[in-house]
């Protein structure tokens, strides 16, 4: 049955491009420092959960190897991976390790190092999700013009994006100014955090709508890079936890899975008119909230970690974890409500946005969290009393979503 | 284990075979539905789906994503463990005993045909080393680890091909398996094609297309859904070191798992307490090698159980009487169905595999190269 | 971060993603068969009585298979779109390919993909918007299928889809 | 039935997904010193366990090893294990027969912990045993890539 668990440490490296380090490295960067940071023995660790996504760094099972480095010998190890939940449904897993009573203390990471691949950006891993479809529409004489539009045209995730972008536009009636407000408020706060990977200190809408159009309604700068990055926490039982002086309590947690957004197995079609919808994730966060007994997430949320790889997600998503009535928050955007400082801030960390090594980026959101209920997150933590952050991951073609409640007193 | 239980309350398993004329969405929904059919379940009563399968293996990132239809995952907690569908099951008993879910669906999934899994081992090496060699894979390091088990216990190549042949005799009685191949002989095996030194063709598990699928309940729920339940007493997993810092003649993280999973279930003497285990022999030598880890002989006395007939069906232990990974291996499914195959020894429904009065049952999955990373569950019917 | 960075080696190897077989049914043979007659067939799920083109073969949400075929309109409505840059030649590579040294687009063209929603179907198809400038499309444009002239019984037999003109309708 | 149910989608034209991976700064050594035709284990300065080829942190006792943990070795070492391959796998694949076996073995070099494993050359598949003597071939040209190893062989 339920038992409390909390998170007690944090590890991240620095994201970006890391040709320091190789993959084993890189990873063992931020395990270690999670380890450092609970201030407990490697031998403690029961049991690691580790996610990436294996296409974009080239290693089938990176973990087989780069284990060793991380202390796995010995050790359950169990590997997550749904796409840009990975992270999140990491963090999960490794939460439930914990609450089931099968483990006491469990190491999370999650890891991408997209450098690796010598196609630019994430294109190598991202086309693979619907490659199959491609080979499968060639062999019906599929028109060369579709497919290229569908694949490479605007860039694969951007290409996705980019219609949900202009569903959000409609049905919110924000205009593209909001993105360019939301890209250069993710720069700014990356500047903040000595993690991120795209820091742009002062940055304003007026430098990211400079940047040009590469999917109508997305811009250059809407678009979040291709970062190398691992991070991790360490999630422990009640008992263990009480030792740590003020940690994140594990309060709600929950993950939900809608139809595909655009195509599903072989280009068929589906039934999502509008993938701005997004009923997964009203559906995870009304389930983390009930588990979590916060019944007015307005009022009761301090933060929020939104994984935002494009601009219209931070609103979309921040209105489905229903911080705002549906299709209002960019109001509150324009308000500044979502700023550090603001009423209900947004990734202080600058989030996805500004930093996206896929397998580590919900996983961040979780120690994103961690770190603003700890009051560990430096120059970007907010100034106010952090009872309770919800960390958000979206992952598969937008149709999966992970929701995770933390907070400052354990479930009651 | 703790204060909930959990149980196997249905399950369902493809015909495995090589290049099955099926879409993956097809094979996994045959095998979603199949279970929760036996379960009793409507897709309503699912709480949560985990999905079992490899980005690598099915050439997809995120492998799972256009599965979440067919697998019954609609507006469900929905997640996949990237590696054999023991690990999910393992997944689906924590969010069960964690009080959180009542219900989980477990689905493993791999089509060989998509793309050889060997192939695909060869991507899990170190690539600022080994793999930048071009010449290693899973079957040229099994076959050193053969070698060197070999040499170091005294066994001989005939003995190793008896596994083969124990197991595809069994193989020929189960509907299911792949390689069917009734009345082989050790001559067969020893004149199937030498392919890595002392690895021959049938003393290394085929290349299968096959999906796996079983509904596991906490006790509350399982009570209401069957008179029948085969209870979870003990799980236990561990990894070993990368290939390179690891004793390759012993199976050190098998020996791990399987001792976490005997204290879970309270089991002292494994080889009197087990009445049947199902195992994943990716290679026939290593199936000798996973009796010693398990504690069911010495270490180096293996072969003894295979050349006085212990382990065959009808023995005093017999392992893969359903013919086991040898008779059928479509990667990420293959130690889910190890589970089911326990399961049907406990039930009784083995037919003509079936191992008379089982009582508790072993099951193992594993995943890497040479059994590098291992799980163990213990399984038992009702007392 | 004070400690610098180096760059270190790095060493080479490649993922042959393109040697994968995949299998997928042969729904799509039914699609080909209608857009030679310039007709979209699509699937219908009796359970919850949806229709999905290109058509689905199973229903997640009443979990089972679907085999009832539906003939649709070639109309249907905008429900998003997106606009791509000037594609120049040189500028980006799909599968290798360089789109407009292949053909496939001219130099400095702007594509314009539209996810359309025909009517009687509750999913979208995504194409492109023919004979229309990037500035007059809108969510909730009426389109019409663009046929090429003599259907072969090809995907391409659809060659996109173009705005329905006041003129052009009744 | 004889027509499939299926239908089989491949590429329609061959091609790979290109990976580039930053070694580390311990591996750059270790591979940078293969061009003076140096083998370099990583020795845990804490338990004493000699990696090669070498890494940054022990999985072991879990200490860091630092570039000055490096040592140099000689590049002979025991046949611990070894197989004879009669086929290979082509790189997309298929499994190909060999038109002459080649040997592949696992290496304890002499003052390392670690076994490696690596074809063996100049050597007849019958006449190779456990427990033999083998030391590093090295190509012609070394230039400080893994590819300078060309293989171990018996030692003189």
């Amino acid at each position: 049955m339920w038992r409390n668990v909390a998170v007690i440490g944090v590890g991240q490296t620095k994201h970006g491009r890391r040709r320091d380090v190789n993959t084993a490295e890189m990873i063992s960067e931020a395990a270690w420092r999670a380890i450092e940071d609970a201030e407990i023995a490697p031998e403690d660790i029961d049991a690691i959960v580790i996610g990436n996504m294996q296409g974009f760094g080239g290693i089938c099972q990176a973990e087989l190897w780069a284990g060793d480095w991380i202390g796995a010998p010995g050790k359950s190890v169990l590997r997550v991976a749904t796409g840009g939940t990975t992270g999140g449904s990491v963090a999960q897993a490794a939460m439930y390790s914990v609450i089931s009573g099968l483990y006491d203390v469990v190491l999370a990471i999650g890891f991408e190092k997209h450098s690796d691949s010598k196609e630019p950006g994430a294109t190598t891993g991202l086309a693979h999700v619907g490659l199959a479809n491609l080979f499968y529409m060639f062999n019906y004489g599929a028109p060369m013009r579709a497919l290229f539009a569908l694949s490479g045209g605007v860039g694969a995730a951007a290409g996705v994006s980019s219609y949900q972008a202009m569903f959000y536009m409609h049905r919110s009636g924000c205009r593209i100014e909001h993105y360019d407000m939301v890209a250069a408020k993710s720069r700014r706060n990356a500047a903040k955090n000595e993690y991120a990977h795209l820091q742009w200190p002062n940055c304003t809408p007026d430098d990211i709508a400079k940047t040009p159009m590469v999917a109508y309604p997305l811009r250059f700068g809407h678009i979040c890079p291709a970062s190398d990055g691992a991070s991790a926490i360490i999630v422990a039982s009640e008992e263990i936890a009480r030792r740590v002086d003020r940690p994140a309590w594990v309060k709600g947690l929950a993950a939900c899975a809608d139809e595909e957004n655009q195509m599903g197995e072989n280009a068929q079609g589906v039934g999502i008119l509008d993938t701005s919808e997004q009923l997964q994730c009203r559906i995870a966060a009304m389930k983390a909230y009930e588990m979590a007994k916060i019944r007015n997430p307005r009022e009761e949320i301090d933060v929020a970690e939104i994984y935002q790889p494009f601009p219209h997600q931070e609103l979309m998503y921040a209105e489905k974890l229903m911080l705002f009535d549906d299709g209002k928050a960019w109001i509150a955007l324009e308000e500044g409500e979502t700023e550090i400082d603001g009423r209900i801030p947004i990734d202080p960390s600058g989030g996805v946005l500004s930093t996206n090594a896929i397998g580590s980026s919900a996983m961040q959101r979780v120690a994103e969290c961690a770190l603003q209920i700890m009051g560990k997150a430096g120059k970007h933590q907010v100034p106010k009393d952090v009872k309770n952050a919800v960390a958000h991951g979206w992952g598969g073609s937008t149709n999966f979503t992970v929701v995770t409640v933390l907070g400052d007193a354990p479930r009651r | 284990m703790g204060v909930r239980r959990v149980a196997i309350v249905g399950y369902a398993q493809t015909k495995h075979q090589w290049d099955m004329p099926k879409t993956r969405e097809d094979m996994v929904f045959e095998v979603a539905k199949g279970a929760a059919e036996m379960a009793g379940v409507t897709r309503e009563e699912i709480d949560t789906v985990i999905n079992a399968s490899s980005d690598y293996l099915d050439g997809r990132t995120i492998s799972e994503l256009f599965l979440t239809m067919p697998s019954g995952a609609y507006l469900k907690d929905y997640t996949k463990t990237e590696m054999d569908g023991a690990f999910a099951a393992l997944y689906g008993v924590m969010k069960i005993l964690a009080g959180t879910h009542d219900v989980a669906l477990i689905v493993a999934n791999t089509q060989g045909s998509t793309f050889n899994p060997h192939q695909v081992s060869y991507h899990m090496l170190d690539p600022t080393f080994d793999r930048q060699l071009k010449v290693l894979n899973d079957m040229a390091i099994a076959a050193i680890q053969a070698r060197m088990y070999m040499d170091k216990y005294g066994v001989a190549e005939e003995e190793v091909a008896m596994v083969s042949v124990k197991n595809l005799w069994c193989a020929a009685k189960n509907p299911n398996a792949h390689r069917k191949m009734p009345g082989v002989t050790v001559e067969d095996v020893l004149g199937s094609k030498m392919l890595y030194e002392p690895i021959r063709e049938l003393m290394m598990s085929p290349v299968s297309d096959g999906a796996c699928a079983v509904v596991l309940a906490s006790e509350e729920k399982a009570r209401k859904l069957t008179d029948n339940p085969v209870w979870i007493e003990g799980v236990g997993s561990s990894q070993d070191f990368y290939v390179r810092d690891r004793n390759l003649q012993r199976l050190e993280a098998l020996e791990k798992a399987a001792r976490r999973a005997y204290r879970m279930a309270g089991i002292k003497d494994p080889f009197a307490e087990i009445d049947v285990a199902e195992v994943t022999e990716r290679y026939a030598h290593e199936e000798l090698m996973i009796y010693e880890a398990l504690g069911f002989c010495e270490e180096g006395k293996a072969r003894r159980l295979v050349d006085n007939y212990v382990t065959w069906l009808g023995g005093q232990m017999p392992v893969n009487p359903s013919g086991g990974a040898l008779g059928a291996d479509p990667i990420t499914a293959t130690g889910l169905i190890r589970i089911v195959e326990a399961a049907k020894q406990i039930r009784g429904e083995a037919g003509a595999y079936q191992v008379p009065e089982v009582r508790r049952a072993l099951a193992h999955g594993q995943a890497g190269i040479c059994a590098q990373s291992n799980i163990v569950f213990i399984l038992g019917g009702e007392e | 971060m004070s400690k610098e960075r180096k760059e270190t080696l790095a060493v080479e190897d490649t993922w042959p993603i393109g040697a994968y077989m995949y299998k997928g049914p042969k729904l799509y043979n039914e699609i080909v068969e209608g857009f030679k007659r310039k007709k979209i067939i699509a699937s219908l799920c009796t359970g919850c009585g949806r229709v999905f083109f290109p058509p689905r073969n199973i229903c997640g949400r009443c979990w089972r298979k679907i085999d009832a075929r539906r003939e649709v309109s070639d109309v249907g409505t905008i429900t998003s779109f997106t606009i791509s840059p000037e594609i120049k030649r040189g500028q980006v590579k799909v599968l290798g390919l360089d789109p407009v040294e292949a053909g496939i687009v001219k130099d400095g063209e702007r594509l314009i993909m539209v996810y359309v929603n025909f009517d009687g179907t509750d999913t979208n198809y995504a194409t492109v918007l023919l004979n229309a400038k990037p500035e007059e499309v809108h969510v909730g444009m009426r389109v019409k299928a663009v046929w090429k002239e003599k259907p072969e019984g090809l995907l391409s037999d659809m060659e996109g889809v173009e705005p329905i003109r006041k003129e052009s309708t009744q | 039935m004889s027509e499939e149910e299926i239908v089989r989608a491949k590429s329609p034209i061959p091609f790979s997904a290109g990976f580039r991976w930053s070694v580390g700064e311990v591996m750059e050594h270790f591979i940078k010193s293969l061009g003076e035709r140096k083998i370099l284990g990583g020795k845990c300065p804490r338990c004493g366990y000699t990696y090669v080829p070498p890494r940054n942190r022990c999985g072991k006792c879990y200490s860091e090893i630092k570039p000055e943990n490096l040592t140099e070795l000689s590049g002979k070492g025991v046949l611990v294990g070894y197989t004879i391959a009669h086929v290979e796998l082509d790189g997309v694949g298929n499994i190909k027969d060999l038109e002459e076996p080649l040997v592949i073995g696992a290496v304890k070099l002499d003052g390392a912990d670690s076994t490696i494993f690596v074809p063996i050359g100049e050597v007849k598949p019958e006449e190779v045993k456990s427990g033999m003597r083998v030391e590093v071939a090295w190509r012609e040209e070394t230039e400080g890539e893994i590819g300078d190893i060309k293989y171990f062989k018996p030692a003189g």
